[in-house]
């Protein structure tokens, strides 16, 4: 209970004095980073040392009350949000001298964390509401500040959120007509397949895959990733859209009804088809650098999205695990991919991806990260990526999907030449973009630091897997 | 024998197990020493010495290992060393001829190796895995592997069909090394046949007839196609596709003969081509050193001398060849074993013609330049290999004792001279060159243009050759 | 030795390249003398463990080393006899090159990189070598692929980038098919080790299109590495690399590791009992008997000396999935030593090809008249590389050419060896010109760009030297053919204990 | 009982004009407030949902009345923080 709660309240409270006394903000934002990890950590501990925990906040009644619950997925989320608010605290701290980000990034990247943290505990319909309203409005204010060009991205995102969490609220409305409870272990199992939930259930879909940036619902997603601040971009694509996916995949197998499974698998899969294609061909006509890696988060959701499309068909072990392989890796891998895009265009001075030209000279080291990170987003081995694919492609063998290996391929490819546009560019040695000024080197080795953990993800596939209570 | 099996290859081996073996590598062996010796003159003044040395040296080594090789492939190692090294020796002066002779004969040289290369792959698999002579012996041939052999081996011996490159690329080298390519090289053709097709095979006797007839028709083609030619190495060289004929004839003959008599094929076939060897070898260093020295009259005298050994003139080493042939063939019962009178006209004209146009070679060189004497470097050699053919011819008068140092088996070809000596063998020897004298006149006063005009339809070969060039190599 | 140790070789062995190669990334342009240093260093070490595996395993020694990977899959080195031959093969023909790249980058910028890509790419060969299952295959497959690309940009310049994303196009899309056969596979079967006559044999009864869908995609995969037929288009143009590192990709490092895939899946995966039982080895062979003919017909028309050399690998890689795919135990001997001698061999081609280039500025094969007299030494390992790769003895080519053949006699299938015939031809066709043009051509300009590059030697001694190396190893292998140390040997005790042929 | 499909009915219509309004501007500003009739719409839906134990005689559901307090707190930062930027925007713009 104890480090559940300090998880969540350690950077909302800091956030408030950060407000109270901005002088401190920066030495109180770290501190909380620094804590949040080893708390994480030992809280994973916990959860696996005595299974799945859950409490009801200020010990109401189970109606009344909002529930917390932790298996070891969620506290491997915590853990990683954690990680990743670290990294990229670290990573604004080290461009500070450089370009240096409002004071408001502070207590507001603090602020997403304890949102987030909060989303990942929570167990309850309207939590969930109030966590993803937070959380948007919170990512909408870290767009904002990157200055006056991400108002209208900024604007647009959080119009868009707004809808979502409307929608949201109107499904979590309709099921509340119907059942009278808002706690997601009360209301399981209870829904019938009626019409009424059916509407809610949509709703809550729609809102949900509008915040996830699912295809089609993405068009939000890329101008505001694109225009937000490397380390800002990093925790949105890494952190921010998986919240949604979570509830969604929390949603989808636990409360509802077994009969709405087939058509929402249909869903889900035209939607993850649209993503992986259409997301990969903007990846690879953009222009634009952060661009790019913001449409490639939109093609990887969609392996996410598909995972969960095939959980509700086949309901096969493979599918849970490749959909949280294929959140963690992608996490690691956009937060190396944006931080390692952003330091090269802030050094080489330019937004577009040409002129890359001659990076792997100029900047060897975010170079290397980018690629790196990007292998594991083809999902070469030995990486995150690649485990994650791995699952699916099992998966997608046993169930004999072969449409969907054959469209697995194309992304794949899709995936490969996105990446690797960027790569080949960064090798002409005719003109090399001359950088601005010398390249920084810890702030590359910050963007290098989650790629390599990404590569190094599949050499403990068995611990992960092991936490994701899956067997391959 | 080495057994060099765990060293090399398995069943690897060099020695000279056979009489055949052993007597062909004695004139192998002379003929080419004979030539390096004459090269070290010869090639005095050559700014390229380097290269022929290295290709000369190549080319003997090879030679003398196909030889030796106890297995299929130190055979192969040994032909295709020599075939491919050759190519340096016919390219060597660098002339247009020599680039389009060279290039007809690395073309068909290539062709030959490689079809050698598969007849050996079937017939070693045939073995069981197994290289060494031994092991084939007893191996069954079929028809495929037969005609591989006779494909690929007739590419470097050159009789008939197979003698395109010959009559080109001779004439084109330097003279030692022609006189090796003729009297050395194409012999390991024959050679090879000797190794790969063994007289006890059931099947080579449906294919002797043939081949015997190939060789006969060899035989007077090469005469005849040598009376168009003006050059005298042309000449000579032509000459060998018609002394390859006789030598096929004789291989054929031992496939035919019963087995008791086959060894006597085979004496004949090694005499034979010891006897071509010789002569062949003297006539093309003559014709080397005729177009650059002045001939004296010693000189003339061992020319004559070996145009009328290569004439099969009674005494001469030629004689005791042409006799086992005949011996051979009249052994089989041949009916048309009389033809071979018309190859031995055949072969008194072309040497008639050669004789004319060495004449008009050195009245020409002479009437340019005042050419020196030739030198006792290349006479020298020359010399002896006219007492190697004179020895080659009488060894069987000599008294046994006298013979026995000969090396190895050697003493089972003397017998041959002595048969030689009998008065038939001699005017069936002497006749046809009689004959000889008044056709050729005849020939020349009448169809002189006529030849000259046939020899020179061979330039379809070159334009065969370049096509194939332009083919693998477009501009 | 001590015993823990031993269970470590293979790893070591990975790592004796991978981690001099990291830290050569670190060191600054001007640190020749310590990047050499970490270059020989990691070079000899390797040898040396090779050296000592080589020992255990003609002992029979079976060396293990496993790291927790994917579930029911673990990564896996072991060192079986085949995997000795290719880590011999790319651990010494590596020394040669790295002395080579050495003295050909001399001067040159980016060097730091390069060789740190360069010592990745053979740790990613060797792992892949001492693979243990189909899974630890994959993924240095996968490595190979991406640290041999930024070896093929290297120049930089527009041609090397479009070769170089031509080349990923290519080697991505094997790799992910690869991949789908993989899990494939993994799924029906499992991935246990490699094992000798192949593991699948129990799922025969159960269904075989699945595992013939397996075999496709397995072999698509690889075929893209091996260059066969419709899959080869990267190779010609990925010459433009820098001499060295054509050499490496030609010889050993991608070619092969496809090649030498083949042979895994074909003897170790799927057996020959199976793949007969699926009827999988003809269109196998038809391939690689089209690609053999093709690669040569390709390589007639090419003026360019390198482009001929790379279209000549194409058809020279397709002798090992030919031998494989005859399913005789002569003819897999032949492919195994195959894929050493082709890679000696081609190896010495490209070195020579360099020197020409580096010397004199020779690129055209018309350009190469009368150089024999200028640079008689490297002319020397040029021809007799060529004439290896005809197939003329003592050169290599013609041991494995001739056990190919008797393979193919072995299995009743001579066509095979019209095959062999023909492509000696072409092989003649397109190499002896260029040898008449080096001996016997005269020389009708001057040299495009000729370089002072030794006073006492035709050109610098660390580019004449692995030529004059691999020149030696060339004729020895050739030559001393039946000895206990030569690669037929080895390829015949692989065959007689690994390759479960039933006679 | 007419009461609540009044209160109903009007929830649903507010939800819709504020889609249609949703739908139809293109105006940064309309779209805020069509967001926010939406969300008037479904506010008034769960007050009209804890309307329905009335009915019945119970006392109206005090955990909906929490959540449309915490649903119009949330709303209303939310409208004001769109308004800020969209401030901040239009005086950029000029």
């Amino acid at each position: 209970m104890f480090p559940a709660l300090l998880l969540v309240t350690l950077p909302l409270s800091a956030a408030l004095l950060m407000l109270l006394w901005p002088r401190f903000a920066r030495s109180l934002h770290v501190t909380v980073a620094l804590l949040s990890v080893p708390l994480a950590g030992y809280f994973l501990q916990q959860i696996l040392l005595h299974g799945e925990q859950q409490w009801l906040l200020g010990g109401w009644s189970p109606l009344l009350a909002i529930r917390w619950q932790a298996d070891s997925l969620s506290a491997l989320l915590l853990l990683l949000s954690a990680l990743l608010h670290l990294l990229v605290s670290g990573y604004a701290l080290a461009v500070q001298a450089r370009d240096r980000l409002p004071a408001a990034f502070w207590p507001l990247s603090s602020l997403l964390l304890a949102s987030l943290q909060a989303l990942w505990l929570a167990r309850d319909l309207f939590n969930w509401y109030v966590c993803l309203e937070l959380l948007g409005m919170v990512a909408v204010a870290l767009v904002t500040l990157s200055g006056d060009k991400a108002l209208k991205p900024a604007l647009n995102y959080l119009l868009f959120s707004l809808f979502a969490s409307l929608c949201y609220l109107l499904g979590v409305a309709l099921l509340y007509a119907g059942y009278g409870a808002l706690d997601l272990p009360l209301l399981a199992g209870q829904l019938e397949a009626n019409r009424l939930n059916a509407m809610a259930l949509l709703l809550i879909t729609l809102g949900l895959m509008l915040k996830a940036a699912c295809w089609p619902l993405h068009i939000w997603l890329p101008a505001a990733h694109a225009a937000a601040p490397a380390a800002v971009s990093a925790l949105l694509s890494a952190l921010v859209v998986k919240g949604p996916l979570f509830i969604l995949y929390l949603v989808w197998t636990e409360l509802a009804p077994q009969a709405f499974w087939l058509p929402a698998s249909y869903l889900f899969a035209l939607a993850a088809l649209g993503a992986l294609l259409f997301g990969g061909i903007a990846a690879l006509r953009t222009p634009y650098g952060k661009s790019l890696v913001a449409y490639s988060t939109v093609a990887q959701l969609g392996y996410a999205t598909l995972a969960l499309a095939f959980v509700l068909r086949f309901n096969l072990p493979e599918f849970v695990a490749a959909l949280w392989l294929f959140v963690l890796a992608h996490a690691l891998a956009k937060a190396a991919s944006f931080l390692a895009m952003g330091e090269l265009q802030q050094t080489l001075g330019s937004k577009q991806v040409s002129a890359l030209k001659g990076a792997s000279q100029t900047m060897p080291l975010a170079m290397f990260a980018f690629a790196v990170a990007g292998g594991s987003l083809i999902g070469l081995p030995p990486s995150g990526g690649f485990l994650a694919k791995w699952a699916l492609l099992l998966g997608l063998w046993q169930s004999q999907q072969y449409f969907w290996l054959l469209v697995l391929a194309v992304a794949t490819l899709l995936a490969a030449a996105y990446v690797f546009r960027v790569v080949v560019l960064a090798f002409d040695r005719a003109e090399p973009t001359a950088p601005d000024f010398a390249p920084q080197r810890l702030p590359q080795y910050l963007a290098l630091l989650p790629a390599l953990a990404v590569w190094a993800m599949a050499l403990f596939s068995m611990p992960l897997l092991t936490l994701l209570k899956q067997e391959l | 024998m080495i057994d060099l099996s765990h060293l090399l290859w398995p069943g690897a081996g060099l020695g000279f197990t056979s009489a055949v073996s052993q007597g062909w590598l004695l004139f192998t062996l002379l003929l080419w020493l004979l030539a390096l010796l004459y090269s070290l003159s010869s090639q005095q003044q050559d700014p390229r010495a380097g290269r022929y040395w290295l290709f000369m040296l190549l080319c003997f080594a090879g030679n003398v290992l196909l030889i030796a090789a106890q297995d299929a492939l130190s055979f192969y190692l040994g032909f295709s060393m020599m075939s491919l090294a050759g190519t340096g020796l016919v390219l060597h002066s660098g002339t247009k001829q020599a680039r389009r002779a060279g290039r007809l004969y690395l073309q068909l040289a290539v062709i030959g190796e490689l079809l050698l290369f598969s007849a050996l792959v079937l017939r070693a698999s045939a073995a069981g895995g197994l290289y060494d002579w031994q092991s084939w012996q007893n191996v069954p041939l079929d028809h495929l592997t037969i005609s591989l052999f006779v494909l690929g081996l007739g590419l470097k011996a050159g009789f008939f069909p197979l003698h395109l490159w010959l009559p080109q690329a001779h004439p084109v080298a330097p003279a030692a090394a022609s006189a090796v390519l003729s009297g050395a090289m194409i012999k390991a053709g024959i050679f090879g046949m000797w190794l790969f097709l063994p007289a006890t095979d059931p099947l080579l006797q449906q294919w002797g007839q043939g081949v015997l007839w190939l060789g006969f028709v060899s035989a007077i083609f090469g005469a005849l196609a040598a009376l168009c030619q003006q050059k005298s190495k042309q000449i000579l060289a032509y000459s060998s596709v018609s002394q390859m004929g006789y030598l096929l004839m004789l291989l054929s003959l031992s496939w035919l003969l019963p087995p008791a008599q086959q060894s006597l094929a085979l004496i004949a076939l090694v005499g034979y081509a010891a006897h071509h060897a010789f002569a062949k070898g003297a006539l093309f260093l003559l014709a080397g050193s005729a177009s650059r020295y002045r001939f004296g009259t010693g000189d003339q005298l061992l020319l004559g001398f070996f145009i009328v050994s290569l004439a099969a003139l009674p005494f001469t080493s030629g004689a005791m060849a042409k006799t086992a042939l005949k011996q051979a063939t009249a052994a089989f019962a041949l009916p048309a074993a009389n033809l071979l009178y018309l190859g031995a006209l055949c072969t008194a004209l072309a040497l008639c013609h050669l004789l004319m146009r060495l004449k008009a070679e050195q009245l020409a060189l002479l009437s340019q330049t005042s050419a020196s004497n030739m030198p006792w470097l290349q006479r020298g050699p020359v010399l002896l290999l006219a007492v190697a053919a004179v020895l080659l011819s009488w060894s069987g008068v000599m008294p046994a004792s006298a013979s026995v140092w000969l090396p190895l088996g050697i003493t089972s070809y003397t017998s041959l001279s002595l048969q030689a000596l009998t008065a038939a063998a001699i005017w069936a020897a002497i006749w046809p060159l009689l004959m000889a004298l008044p056709t050729y006149y005849l020939l020349q006063r009448f169809a002189g243009s006529w030849l000259l005009q046939l020899g020179r339809r061979q330039r379809w070969v070159f334009f065969t050759s370049l096509k194939l060039k332009r083919l693998y190599q477009p501009l | 030795m001590q015993a823990w140790l031993l269970d470590y070789l293979p790893l070591l062995i990975v790592l004796s390249s991978l981690l001099p190669g990291l830290l050569i990334f670190t060191l600054k342009e001007q640190q020749v003398a310590l990047r050499t240093f970490l270059n020989l260093l990691g070079v000899t070490l390797k040898l040396v463990l090779v050296f000592l595996m080589w020992q255990g395993v003609k002992e029979g020694e079976s060396y293990y080393y496993r790291i927790a990977f994917l579930p029911g899959a673990d990564l896996i080195l072991q060192a079986d006899a085949l995997s000795l031959l290719f880590v011999v093969l790319s651990s010494v023909l590596w020394l040669a090159t790295t002395i080579y790249a050495i003295g050909y980058l001399e001067h040159s910028p980016l060097r730091s990189r390069f060789f740190g890509y360069f010592s990745l790419c053979v740790s990613a060969t060797v792992g892949l070598a001492l693979a243990g299952n189909l899974v630890t295959f994959l993924l240095f497959y996968e490595l190979l692929t991406l640290a041999t690309f930024p070896l093929v940009v290297h120049r930089g310049t527009p041609q090397s980038l479009a070769a170089g994303r031509r080349y990923l196009a290519y080697t991505l899309s094997g790799g992910l098919l690869l991949m789908l056969g993989v899990s494939l596979l993994h799924l029906l079967a499992g991935s246990p080790d490699f094992t000798p006559g192949g593991y699948l044999a129990p799922l025969l009864a159960s269904g075989s299109i699945l595992l013939q869908v397996a075999f496709a995609l397995l072999i698509a995969g690889l075929g893209v590495k091996a260059a066969l037929f419709p899959l080869h288009g990267w190779l010609p143009q990925a010459m433009v690399a820098p001499a060295p590192v054509s050499a490496l990709l030609h010889a050993v490092a991608v070619v092969k590791a496809g090649a030498f895939g083949i042979v895994r899946v074909v003897y170790d995966v799927f057996g020959v009992e199976v793949v007969r039982a699926l009827d999988l080895a003809w269109p196998l062979l038809f391939l690689a008997a089209f690609t053999i003919l093709f690669g040569s017909w390709r390589a007639l028309a090419q003026q360019d000396l390198k482009k001929r050399l790379a279209y000549s690998t194409i058809s020279q890689v397709s002798y090992i999935t030919l031998g494989v795919a005859l399913l005789g135990p002569l003819a897999a001997v032949g492919a195994l030593v195959h894929l050493v001698h082709q890679g000696v061999m081609k190896i010495t081609l490209f070195f020579c090809a360099g020197n020409y280039a580096e010397t004199l500025g020779i690129h055209k094969i018309r350009e190469l008249n009368g150089v024999g007299r200028q640079m008689p030494m490297t002319s020397l390992a040029f021809t007799i590389g060529a004439l290896g790769m005809i197939g003329i003895p003592p050169a290599a080519g013609f041991i494995s050419k001739w056990y190919l053949g008797l393979g193919a006699a072995e299995v009743a299938q001579p066509w095979v060896i019209l095959v062999f015939v023909l492509s000696g031809l072409l092989n003649a066709c397109y190499f002896l010109p260029v040898v008449y043009r080096i001996w016997f051509g005269v020389q009708y300009s001057a040299w495009p760009s000729p370089q002072r590059l030794s006073s006492r030697f035709e050109t610098h001694w660390m580019l004449l030297a692995p030529s004059m190396f691999t020149l030696g190893l060339i004729l020895l292998m050739g030559l001393f053919a039946s000895t206990e140390l030569s690669p037929l040997s080895w390829s015949e005790l692989i065959v007689e204990r690994e390759f479960s042929f039933d006679d | 009982m007419l009461s609540f499909y009044l209160y109903l009915g009007t929830a649903v219509l507010l939800v819709g004009i504020g889609g249609l309004g949703l739908w139809r501007g293109p105006e940064l500003l309309r779209r805020i407030l069509a967001l926010n009739v939406i969300g008037a719409g479904i506010f008034m839906l769960m007050v009209t949902l804890a309307y329905r134990p009335v009915m019945q005689g119970e006392p109206a559901d005090s955990v909906l009345h929490a959540l449309v307090l915490t649903g119009l707190v949330v709303a209303v930062s939310a409208t004001a923080f769109a308004l800020a930027l969209l401030g901040r925007l239009l005086t950029r713009a000029d």
